[in-house]
């Protein structure tokens, strides 16, 4: 014991913690070296960012101790964490929208000139981090005008600034593209050599292997096992995950592309900014990819489907019929459904049950002859969502907001499925979603696909867009810049024609 | 709308207005139902004579002030002022005295030295205490000529409970010291079950007595209120514990001697109550005030008299069976 | 030695989610114990009776709140409505009639119309809340404002210009402040309408899509939206009901004092709001129920009776009820308590 | 062709982020098309003086709604500072004092007890809301009904009574009613006092960590709080400092008044917080500057003033002060337009 703990900066022993009805962590433990990339892998609810808020001063543990730099430590709060060389890039993005990038930096910690704030210094010190982490935002815009990514990349600029000797990534890359995260890793490599210790989670594989140097295992809040990353591959990783084989990552396509379901043409946004002419097709059956950088509007393109954005021109046929989509209520009355990307904002109600997160959007079926909701039928449609999604949760009435991310994006789509849409719109669907999961996602996909369905999928994640889809849309600077056969096609294709305008 | 728009002084009427001199008026809060009647009368002996604006200063003392700044800038010859909180009468004489404007106090009562202070400040209305004595003596005279039937438990001594209005507000302040003293003053032994106020509302007074009679069922022999809004709220939840049916009985006395509480003392579920006169206490402001406003002699072709306070009493009334009449013709 | 435990934890988990009903119970206890004879039938009717209209008025505030609006008219639409339906229903013998030749109506009129005038008012709330984005706070600030200028207007007019309007019909008072005789008791049929309502308003909350939609929109109103949520359309519905409830109030208070003013219902929606605060529905919405709002008008009622049955001095009547109110507050706050 | 459509269009979003000051003017231009007379010095001087102790409260209010917060308290603070201050600072000469044996103080020393006192309640709610998480609806609710039973303890009191409070001191009175004569013209100190108060607070708000740590609280608490900020420590320094204010302007308004009651300042709090929506401060928190307040303010006055100045009858002025506020904001949600 003593003499791992001189060589170990972090060590937290036996940590059990308990939320009402939920064993979140039982007796786990975690040791990390100085100056290493230590993984932390599970499931959804497999308690990793339980066990970091533990160590943060957000939870406090019911059992167990911390020793960090050798000394017993349990951080009362926040503060005291980042006061001691812990600071930690959460999963959740936790950022004041209404102030400017500067101001969120430096939150805590403001320089300070007698009482003053001391503004200019705040402006260069933050100029200067961002330089020297190439990261290219004004520190004076207003953090609400930021893409989700951009607020990543200021997330992850602030948790570097602190100096600490250990950095908590709770997925820092979930809302990344390729580049951004390969900025990323030039950024911990970097860190990694000034004896940096991270403590990273994810639920990428690639990312795992490629950058860590040890990886912990965590399944149903217990600890699995420690290993070195270089003795791992990724199914081994995913079998100590899951606890049993996953042979493969991508499920076999079954879904056969038919008759013209979908077709979109010449669509213009009314914001000039957004994207303009974008013109494709869908099939019945087909699951058609959309792939492009951060920015590239990708998510416009879908909420404009999904009557969430003012068009200027452009019509979408759909069954040979023009369709019009003014309000989300048009849209799905014309058979769309739309899995958002910000799950937090427009996704879940977090203080509602599961069950009503689950049959929100399918009212109008549970309606009985006198008018009333049939409690059978909302709690048979909610178990059908637990079940089929593999939803991991106490009860159906457990409030979504404490379940864990994966968990809560898996019951938005089963929220989804449950309108049997015939179009099917999906914004980084598996975004925070463990390997498990991911491929019952990919199943269902290709389920819904084959019984006709059409499916539009956007994704970061180029393997999932080449592994899942049947053609890929490529959107650059709002313009659609080419379709390519997805069994054709290769990552550099695509990559060259996301980068045309 | 029964307010004034006739003579409010809004600024269409150029041609008519222009000719007649501006009198300003506060009244300290425009929906109180007294302060109507005397809103009415001010409007109509206002007409042709002068040109009345008109303001609400919502029971906020700060309000009239600005109402006065107000005023003065639009140009008023003289002020009437019904004060919200009459210590503050020295704030609006200061103001008008700089501007050497006249101002006729009225229904509440500045502290003398402040009349004494300006040669153009008067007052017309009542001595706030003269309800709470009024209200007593009635009490006192209804006790002695029903003792038998009023003393349920025979001890020679008024139990009674009272609704005060507004802690602090001036009438109840008065009301209630002066109705109980005056009592006491008569020789009658009085003894307090309940004391609560019940803020004027005759809702939040239902409510109170619900308890009392609850607590204190037929030990209470007296129901006494600051005003016949609450009076009448008490006697809404004395109706629904079976009084005024049969023999069960409970006198009740309130002030303001309103319409429906004339009802009331007509079909004997009230004693009585005072009565404000509001027709006289409106006219003899504007009499003044007008005059005032035209820089005569403010009593100038009046009856009305000033007292060593410069002051135009105008008595309140006792409203009982009797003289139900007077209440009457006071709304006619 | 496990199962105790989680026994024990469970029910500390059961009492701290259901503190409210507790603090209820303590309440009572604490005044039955400082004078006994608090525990009697006759003060079990008041209290009841007297929360009756609070507790219509409550759930239409409730249903707003959950919305994550609030209602600062609801107050002065009570007194519209008290107002408009006491002028209806003055006895035929009365004097000073507001309408000298108005014939008696039959009940069921003056009710529907003061209803429908709140209700047609609280739609024009919705409609600038859900299609003009106005705050609630401000747009109901500027109705509550505005409906007493109107119903000032119309209560301060000749023939009797600013006078209460009393000397309502025996059927009204019959009907606001009678009751059904049960052995020596009378329990008032206010008690029933409020029974009913509530009943009703529980139906639509848990058993209707428009509930469903209403806890949707005030726990997320983008998520809503995207879910296929007409918000605007909920929201009006929702204030709507609120206005057909503050009209139901208006004229059962009416009926209970035996009179109304420009004035009655003033404030109304401070103890309303507070009251469903009290009883568990946050004020940023999406949460609440209908236990739960009794139960928070039951408490400032046993608490507003019980201190004046006491016999409490008035001003250290305001110091206890401001206390109680944040202490029992407090308490139920550790069900949320932050750091876990 | 391109540079024209981009200045108009940076012209139309200018004037969408500034329509409160767009409103302003506008309402001015109104009254002044009604009635020409109304653009004086003398009316100018009567708004600003009496916007200006509006200002305090309301900027103390602001800094509780930009932390997401609310306080229902503020009038009755307001009051007891002003019974307070008004008991201690009465002629030596009066006839009624309070306290007959006490000598004419420096008017500092009752000022500074009446902001002590106002501080430290308003503290106390800030511990109410920080450490018991007790939300402000309910704390201010609660603090606002025991004040008011506080203040009217200390206000009715051997050896007068619940009587009004008057016979200020000359040096008291001069302090809150006189001005500076500049020409023919006197500024009341009143304005000065308001716009010592507005650049305090504003350097508050944008210069030092307190004000920074404030909009954080408001925007994203638990950004705050992972952040290392001292949520609980900053919140009660933000209501210890409204209190302060409140207790500032509870002494002017008893100094301008001339007297004071324990009903001084009830419902101030209710203008105070729509002054601060109208001039764009968000009830939910995070967002509100100080030009945004005083204009909010100064709004609420003109309109105030403009209506009696028009001489627009009273009831009729609710309704259209009632409209004219939701108009106002309606056209100021413009900017947050939803739908992109
Ligand atoms: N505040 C809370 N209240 C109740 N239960 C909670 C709370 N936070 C987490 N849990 C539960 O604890 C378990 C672990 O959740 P945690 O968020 O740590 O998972 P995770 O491993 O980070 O998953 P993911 O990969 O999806 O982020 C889950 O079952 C979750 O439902
Ligand atoms: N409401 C808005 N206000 C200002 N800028 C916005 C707004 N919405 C989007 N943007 C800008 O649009 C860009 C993001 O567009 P969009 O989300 O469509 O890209 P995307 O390709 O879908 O990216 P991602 O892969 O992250 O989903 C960002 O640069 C963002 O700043
Ligand atoms: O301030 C309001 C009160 O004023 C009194 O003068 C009146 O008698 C009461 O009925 C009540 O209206
Ligand atoms: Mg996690
Ligand atoms: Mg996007």
């Amino acid at each position: 014991m003593s003499e791992s703990s001189t060589t170990n900066l972090l060590e937290m022993l036996n940590i059990t913690k308990r939320f009402p009805g939920v064993l979140a962590l039982d007796n786990v433990s975690l040791k990390v070296k100085p100056g290493s990339v230590h993984a932390l892998m599970g499931e959804n609810g497999a308690g990793k960012s339980t066990l970091m808020k533990c160590l943060f001063g957000i939870y406090s543990m019911d059992e167990g101790k911390i020793l960090f730099d050798g000394k017993e430590v349990s951080f009362a709060n926040s503060k005291q964490a980042l006061e001691n060389g812990v600071s930690m890039v959460h999963q959740e993005l936790n950022q004041v929208r209404q102030q400017n990038v500067m101001d969120n930096i430096w939150l805590g910690r403001y320089p300070k000139k007698g009482i003053f704030i001391d503004e200019k210094k705040m402006y260069q010190d933050t100029a200067a981090i961002f330089k020297s982490l190439d990261i290219s935002i004004d520190p004076r815009s207003k953090v609400s005008t930021l893409s989700v990514s951009e607020m990543q990349m200021v997330e992850i600029a602030k948790a570097v600034s602190y100096h600490s000797k250990i950095i908590v990534m709770d997925e820092p890359t979930s809302s990344l593209t390729e580049t951004e995260v390969n900025h990323l890793f030039r950024i911990i490599k970097r860190l990694q050599s000034e004896n940096v210790a991270i403590i990273y989670i994810s639920h990428k594989m690639e990312e795992i292997l490629k950058i860590s140097d040890e990886v912990t295992i965590m399944r149903d809040g217990q600890y699995i096992a420690t290993k070195s990353s270089k003795s791992l591959t990724t199914d081994e990783i995913i079998k100590l995950m899951v606890g049993r084989d996953l042979s493969q990552r991508f499920p076999e396509k079954i879904n056969k592309p038919g008759e013209l379901i979908l077709k979109v043409s010449d669509l213009t946004a009314e914001t000039q900014s957004s994207f303009s002419n974008v013109s494709f097709e869908l099939r019945k059956g087909e699951i058609l990819g959309i792939a492009g950088l951060v920015g590239s509007k990708r998510t416009e393109v879908v909420e404009a489907l999904f009557g969430m954005r003012s068009l200027t021109s452009g019509t979408i046929e759909l069954n040979g019929k023009v369709v019009k989509n003014h309000s989300p209520q048009q849209a799905i009355k014309n058979g769309f459904a739309l899995v958002t990307e910000e799950r937090r904002s427009t996704g879940i109600f977090p203080e509602l049950s599961i069950s009503f997160n689950s049959i929100i959007s399918n009212m109008k079926q549970y309606k009985t002859k006198s008018g009333f909701l049939s409690d059978r039928k909302v709690a048979e449609d909610t178990q059908w969502v637990i079940d089929s999604m593999k939803v991991k949760t106490p009860s159906q009435k457990t409030s979504i907001g404490s379940l864990s991310g994966g968990n809560q994006q898996k019951v938005i789509i089963g929220r989804w499925l449950l309108t049997k849409p015939d179009i099917l719109l999906l914004d980084e669907p598996t975004r925070g979603i463990d390997v498990g999961a991911k491929f019952e996602i990919y199943q269902l996909i290709n389920q819904l696909a084959a019984e006709g369905k059409g499916i539009i999928m956007i994704s970061s994640e180029m393997p999932e867009l080449l592994g899942v889809t049947d053609r890929i849309l490529v959107m650059s600077n709002g313009k659609a810049a080419g379709i390519v056969e997805t069994a054709s096609t290769s990552q550099e294709e695509i990559m060259q024609l996301a980068a045309l305008y | 709308a029964g307010c004034s728009n006739s003579t409010s002084g809004t600024d269409s009427g150029k041609d008519k207005g222009d000719a007649l001199p501006a009198v300003g008026a506060t009244i300290y809060k425009f929906d109180d139902n007294f302060m109507s009647y005397v809103r009415r009368a001010m409007d109509t002996a206002a007409k042709d004579k002068v040109k009345l604006m008109l303001n609400d200063s919502q029971n906020d003392q700060a309000k009239q002030i600005e109402q006065v700044d107000t005023l003065i800038a639009k140009g008023a010859k003289s002020l009437a002022i019904n004060l919200v909180d009459p210590k503050a009468a020295q704030t609006i004489v200061d103001k008008a005295k700089a501007k050497n404007i006249p101002v006729i106090f009225f229904n509440k009562e500045p502290d003398a030295s402040v009349l004494a202070g300006y040669d153009k400040a008067y007052y017309v209305g009542t001595t706030s205490s003269e309800s709470g004595v009024l209200q007593g003596e009635l009490i006192a005279k209804a006790w002695e000529a029903n003792k038998d039937k009023y003393d349920k438990n025979k001890d020679g001594k008024l139990q009674y409970v009272l609704l005060k209005g507004e802690p602090g507000h001036p009438d109840a302040e008065a009301r209630t010291k002066f109705a109980i003293d005056t009592v006491k003053e008569k020789g009658i032994q009085v003894e307090e079950l309940a004391m609560d106020t019940a803020m004027w509302d005759a809702m939040k007074a239902t409510e109170k007595m619900d308890a009392w009679i609850a607590k204190y069922n037929d030990k209470i022999e007296f129901v006494i209120a600051n005003n016949d809004g609450m009076a009448l709220g008490a006697i809404a939840s004395l109706e629904k514990a079976g009084y005024f049916s049969g023999d069960k009985f409970m006198p009740v006395v309130g002030v303001d001697a309103i319409p429906e509480a004339l009802e009331m003392i007509e079909s004997g579920k009230m004693v009585g109550s005072i009565l404000n006169d509001a027709k006289n206490q409106g006219k003899a402001t504007i009499d003044l005030a007008a005059n005032a406003a035209n820089g005569k002699d403010v009593l100038d072709g009046t009856e009305w008299k000033l007292d060593d306070k410069k002051a135009v009493r105008v008595p309140y009334i006792e409203v009982t069976k009797e003289n139900i009449q007077v209440g009457r013709d006071a709304y006619k | 030695m496990n199962t105790q435990a989680s026994k024990k934890s469970s029910f500390s988990k059961w009492l701290v989610d259901n503190v409210i009903y507790v603090v209820l119970i303590l309440l009572v206890v604490g005044i039955v114990s400082a004078s006994p004879d608090f525990l009697s039938m006759t003060n079990l009717i008041n209290i009841l009776s007297q929360s009756s209209s609070r507790i219509i008025i409550a759930l239409g505030v409730a249903g707003i709140l959950i919305t994550a609006g609030t209602d600062l008219s609801a107050g002065r639409m009570v007194g519209l409505a008290a107002v408009i339906s006491a002028s209806m229903l003055q006895a035929g013998d009365y004097a000073y009639r507001m309408y000298p030749n108005l014939p008696e109506l039959p009940l069921i009129v003056p009710i529907v119309i003061a209803m429908a005038a709140t209700g047609l008012i609280a739609a024009l709330n919705g409609v600038i809340v859900a299609k003009f984005h106005v705050p609630p706070f401000i747009a109901t600030l500027g109705m509550m404002i505005g409906v007493y200028g109107l119903t000032s207007i119309y209560f301060d007019r000749p023939p009797y210009g600013a006078q209460p309007i009393g000397g309502l019909s025996k059927a009204f008072t019959t009907f606001a402040q009678r009751g059904i005789k049960i052995g020596q008791y009378e329990f008032p049929y206010l008690i029933f309408y409020a029974i009913v309502v509530s009943l009703i308003i529980w139906v639509i909350w848990n058993k209707t899509q428009l509930g469903k939609n209403m806890y949707a929109i005030g726990g997320n109103p983008e998520a809503a939206k995207v879910s296929g949520v007409n918000v605007a359309r909920n929201l009006i519905i929702i204030y709507t009901i609120a206005g057909l409830l503050y009209g139901l109030t208006g004229t059962l208070e009416a009926g209970r004092v035996g009179s109304a003013t420009n004035n009655t219902g003033n404030m109304y929606e401070l103890d309303a709001i507070a009251a469903c605060v009290v009883g568990g529905v946050s004020l940023s919405g999406g949460i609440g129920t209908v236990p739960g709002v009794i139960t928070g008008v039951l408490i400032f009622q046993v608490i507003n009776y019980g201190l004046a049955f006491l016999g409490v001095s008035p001003y250290i009547q305001f110091i206890v009820k401001g206390a109680i109110i944040i202490v029992a507050v407090a308490f139920d706050m550790r069900k949320h308590a932050k750091k876990k």
